[in-house]
């Protein structure tokens, strides 16, 4: 069994293999994009990126805890115009290894996404990933964009048209929702190419000596280990809604995580906390346990292994 | 997963080494190594990298150059800081060959600690080690004025030979650190050069180890979230300073002609 | 320190201390109730019982993975004839040990949970728990109760309603959902008496070999460490949206975690998978726990720390 | 937590013991004392507790009694279960004094072993155990006629002696295993009585034991689903038989007068 057997097909994008650097992780600059590609990555996902600059939350917004990682970075980025550059060069380098690019946006409304869209595009990446978890402000309640069967298919129509085609777009699904299923048939309907689930869970941890939630955002998102078998509930519960390809995130750390996010439904499995043990080479160890699974499972093919766990 | 959150840590004693740089010694030890650093947090108001100047007890000694530190500085004996690491990679030194280095001795070969502001945390609790290794050490301490210069008796209290240079001459030698480790590295046979301290300190540091054919090792700051190598926030052209760093191994270049 | 301070008022209920175990975890007999209250539990929750009998779904039901439970029992229970019996015999063996008891149910419809809590009242359980996580059958969605404001609300109004004021009522909410706190805040509107959250985070394990999910209901309810942070968050938003007191229940396996979610805003802590590690003893090593912890933070009484992480 | 997901195990070897009884070696190996059990699941079938019957290699005996145990049935070499365990509490022998039990002898003392249909499998495994150690073992198998005594010459090549005790009394003695086991009681002195078979055979030799003043250990069998103590499926008036159990130890009674 080769590496070489492990490419897939997402959205008409042949990826050298199913994992993919998830958006938020190592994602902020071209060289680091690159090295993770070198490290195995069959895509690399850009860090989010908006209209214009943001500085983000103030620390505490990484920490570790005993399963998994929680996160309120805020979204920091240098803004849509930067991030073009940065992903021109990572483009060039990504290019001579085959590892495909996917840039990532968000918004706070539904034309700035069209506007972000348009911008990001110019970049030339191989498929643009739609961050719809920040809040909706057109909602009273301020509803993430991701929790509404309306106004997710909003912004997926309007990214749609602003991508003209060019590139495929991946509709980013969050988890704090109680019926998942019913906003990917929204986005579905609204001609979404794929999905991309999914991003973290809404958490908290209290430090009891300072009497307070430890990250300066209060709450943040939950990622890692502890949140894996609620991301593959959701890629099955989508795989069962509609026929668009899944990317499925969340909590993979080794080849058998993978393998059942695969079997759950997936086209491509992302990749994020999991660089925390081990940095980047934890893309070689996957890839290594997956072809050695899938030798002793008796399959050829990663395609062969999609939504299998469906009967 | 290793969990990482912080650990609350009392400040036991506070030495004022300089009007703007002050030592704090916590009720906390870790097991660390020279050249590692923690994630300090002040609930309310932020959370920033340190390296660590001791791991037992943890001790920390920090610039007042803007508002996280001025708010440490702040603190008082019996004040808290919450504290996460020790994260990064530390200074190594030069492994010991049978018999070598000599109680006392050094068989001729010695090390260069350049440090600059407040490199000269890391570089005390390196000096620290490589002395009870048996190890001669020199130790450059670069700062603008007399009264920048930090930690001075404690590197000669430790037996390490201290070089003081100061922009202003008004201590030690005039001029830069590295224009008198230059001078050092004429007259001395060393085995490493280590540095912490400035950009720019550490690049000529880089340039001087290169051109006296000897291995360095350098240490970055970079604006940090994480501590542990999943934000990309520290990265210096793919390198991550929290992770792949602080400390960066420069092996000695093949002569190019 | 002794443990009488750790005593908690929830709804007017003295509790000789905060901590209560959850439902479903051991409430199935009387004894193994009064075992569980022999190990130090403040109160204890009877497994949640419906008007008919139901055997729950077939085996595998409960499993542990690396980071928690999953369960997928299926409600299985005795009906409310039988539970009446249970819980009047849990009730004598309870009563001279000072613990609490509370029972729990849940039903298809607005009407079913009038009338179960109506002849569970009959045991005379010092508190009542409404288990609102069950598909609404008047939704076309079948989004569970406690999914939609509206049926929460109604759940919570026929059942108060039943019970005219005799128990309590704590209505027990599903952290699978966009806003809790928008459901609590209905919830209080209907005039509950408390809050339970959470109840479980529907997630998947996937079997490589059998290509298929391991429960045989395929989804199951994650518990356990890997939920506590999410559980905290609810916890802190409802305590924000509401003044009702709260159960704060999930993952909580130390004093450390019993105190974050009293921080948090919770008035008694459940506990449920932690039985899993060491079995009832949990309970007493949690309180010794807290009574270690609370000497060192300098609280002398449990309702002291209460939402302290709320500034 | 540590994990218990099912583990898949392939049968490399079926022993057909009685017409409805069979054994099944996995190539799969635990490590378990005799009396714990294992949650064998059968994807869209079912998950129930077995014995374990033998550790190393993990084996299993089945008697054929209804869906789960048919479905088993109809699996031949090569085919999967999937196992999680060891789960439950285990037969514990009784603690060895200095140079007791002599090797191949008993200093007067044995160990007496009652099986009712199935729970011969985990006795076996506790006879292998005991006999290693050098206890003598006697065994009582009990079942309704001859075609179901399973597993008697096994425990006769281990070196334990082995009484037969039909219902029908077509082969061994005529009666209950109890009766069999009585009259042992009465001829030889044991150390500790084990058992494991229906219920009402327990409780009678629970009363044997008691009568004989010797202590006592047996297992029981519950509906189960989590086989860990959490979900109260398997109580016996607030005794796990999953977790407490299956093996209930009961010391000798104090003699009430
Ligand atoms: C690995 C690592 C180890 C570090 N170790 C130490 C240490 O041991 N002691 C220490 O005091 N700081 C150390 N720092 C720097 C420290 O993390 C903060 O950047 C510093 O305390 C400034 O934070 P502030 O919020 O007070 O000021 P900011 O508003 O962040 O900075 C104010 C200004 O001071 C400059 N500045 C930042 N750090 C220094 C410094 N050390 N000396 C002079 N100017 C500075 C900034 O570039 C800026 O212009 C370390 C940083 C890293 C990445
Ligand atoms: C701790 C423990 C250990 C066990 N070890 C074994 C073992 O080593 N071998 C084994 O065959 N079974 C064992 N069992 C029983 C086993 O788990 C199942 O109950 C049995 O296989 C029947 O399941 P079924 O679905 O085939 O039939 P069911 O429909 O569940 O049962 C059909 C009928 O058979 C009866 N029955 C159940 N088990 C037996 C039995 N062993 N002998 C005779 N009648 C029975 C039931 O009471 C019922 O009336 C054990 C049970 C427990 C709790
Ligand atoms: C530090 C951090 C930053 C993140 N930033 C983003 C982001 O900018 N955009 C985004 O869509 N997802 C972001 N995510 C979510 C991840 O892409 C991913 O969906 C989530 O972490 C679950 O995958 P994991 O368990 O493999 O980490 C971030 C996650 C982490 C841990
Ligand atoms: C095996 C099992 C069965 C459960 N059954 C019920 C139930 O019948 N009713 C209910 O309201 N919650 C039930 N729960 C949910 C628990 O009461 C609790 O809300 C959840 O497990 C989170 O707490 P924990 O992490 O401490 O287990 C069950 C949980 C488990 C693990
Ligand atoms: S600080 Fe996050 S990667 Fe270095
Ligand atoms: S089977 Fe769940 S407690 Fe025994």
């Amino acid at each position: 069994m080769t590496l070489a057997d492990l490419g897939v097909s997402l959205c008409g994008i042949h990826l050298p293999n199913p994992l993919i650097l998830a958006s938020g992780i190592l994602g902020t600059e071209a060289k680091l994009m690159a090295r993770v590609a070198r490290a195995g990555a069959g895509a690399v996902t850009a860090k989010s990126c908006s209209l214009l600059p943001r500085r983000g939350h103030p620390n505490p917004t990484v920490l570790a805890w005993e399963h998994g990682l929680i996160n309120a970075v805020g979204l920091a980025n240098p803004g849509v115009e930067a991030e073009v550059k940065e992903l021109r060069q990572a483009r060039a380098l990504l290019q001579p290894l085959g590892t495909a690019l996917i840039a990532s946006i968000f918004a706070d409304t539904v034309e700035h996404f069209a506007q972000v869209a348009a911008l990001v595009i110019e970049a030339g990446p191989d498929l643009l990933e739609v961050n719809i978890s920040c809040p909706n402000v057109h909602d009273e309640f301020g509803t993430p964009f991701a929790a509404d069967r309306g106004a997710a298919a909003e912004v997926t129509a309007a990214v749609k048209e602003a991508a003209a085609g060019r590139v495929p777009v991946l509709i980013k699904l969050s988890p704090n929702v109680s019926d998942i299923a019913a906003i990917a048939r929204a986005v579905e309907a609204a001609e979404a190419d794929g999905i991309s689930a999914i991003n973290t869970v809404t958490g908290m941890v209290i430090d009891l000596h300072a009497r307070r939630p430890i990250l300066a955002n209060r709450s943040g998102g939950l990622s890692g280990p502890a949140i894996h078998p609620l991301a593959v509930r959701c890629v099955y519960d989508i795989y069962e809604a509609v026929r668009l390809p899944i990317v499925g995130i969340g909590g993979v750390s080794s080849g058998r995580d993978a393998i059942e996010m695969i079997m759950a439904g997936a086209t491509a499995v992302g990749i994020g906390s999991a660089v925390y043990e081990e940095g980047p080479e934890v893309f070689g160890r996957i890839l290594r346990e997956m072809a050695d699974l899938m030798a002793e499972l008796g399959y050829e093919r990663v395609e062969q292994m999609r939504g299998v766990a469906h009967w | 997963m290793k969990p990482s959150l912080p650990q609350v840590a009392r400040i036991v004693q506070i030495v004022d080494e300089s009007p703007r740089v002050r030592t704090l010694v916590f009720d906390l030890s870790m097991a660390a190594d020279p050249g590692q650093f923690v994630m300090a947090w002040l609930p309310g108001v932020d959370e920033k990298p340190f390296s660590l100047m001791r791991a037992q007890p943890v001790t920390l000694t920090i610039a007042r150059v803007g508002p996280f530190s001025s708010a440490v500085h702040r603190l008082g004996v019996g004040d808290r800081l919450w504290l996460r690491g020790p994260l990064g990679q530390p200074f190594i030194l030069p492994p010991i060959e049978a018999g070598q280095p000599p109680a006392g001795g050094t068989n001729g070969e010695a090390l260069l600690l350049v440090a600059g502001g407040c490199g000269v945390a890391p570089l005390h609790f390196l000096a620290e080690r490589a002395r009870a290794q048996g190890w001669e050490v020199w130790v450059v301490i670069g700062a603008q004025t007399a009264a920048d210069v930090i930690l001075a008796n404690r590197f000669a209290a430790l037996g390490a030979q201290v070089r003081i240079a100061t922009e202003d001459g008004s201590r030690g030698e005039q001029g830069l650190a590295t224009d008198a480790a230059e001078r050092l590295l004429h007259s001395t046979r060393f085995r490493m050069v280590y540095a912490c301290g400035p950009e720019p300190m550490l690049e000529a540091v880089e340039g001087l180890a290169q051109r006296y054919r000897l291995p360095a090792q350098l240490s970055y700051e970079r604006y940090m979230r994480c501590g542990f190598g999943v934000c990309g926030s520290c990265s210096r052209d793919g390198w991550l300073v929290c992770r792949d760093g602080p400390v960066r191994q420069v092996e000695i270049q093949r002569e190019e002609r």
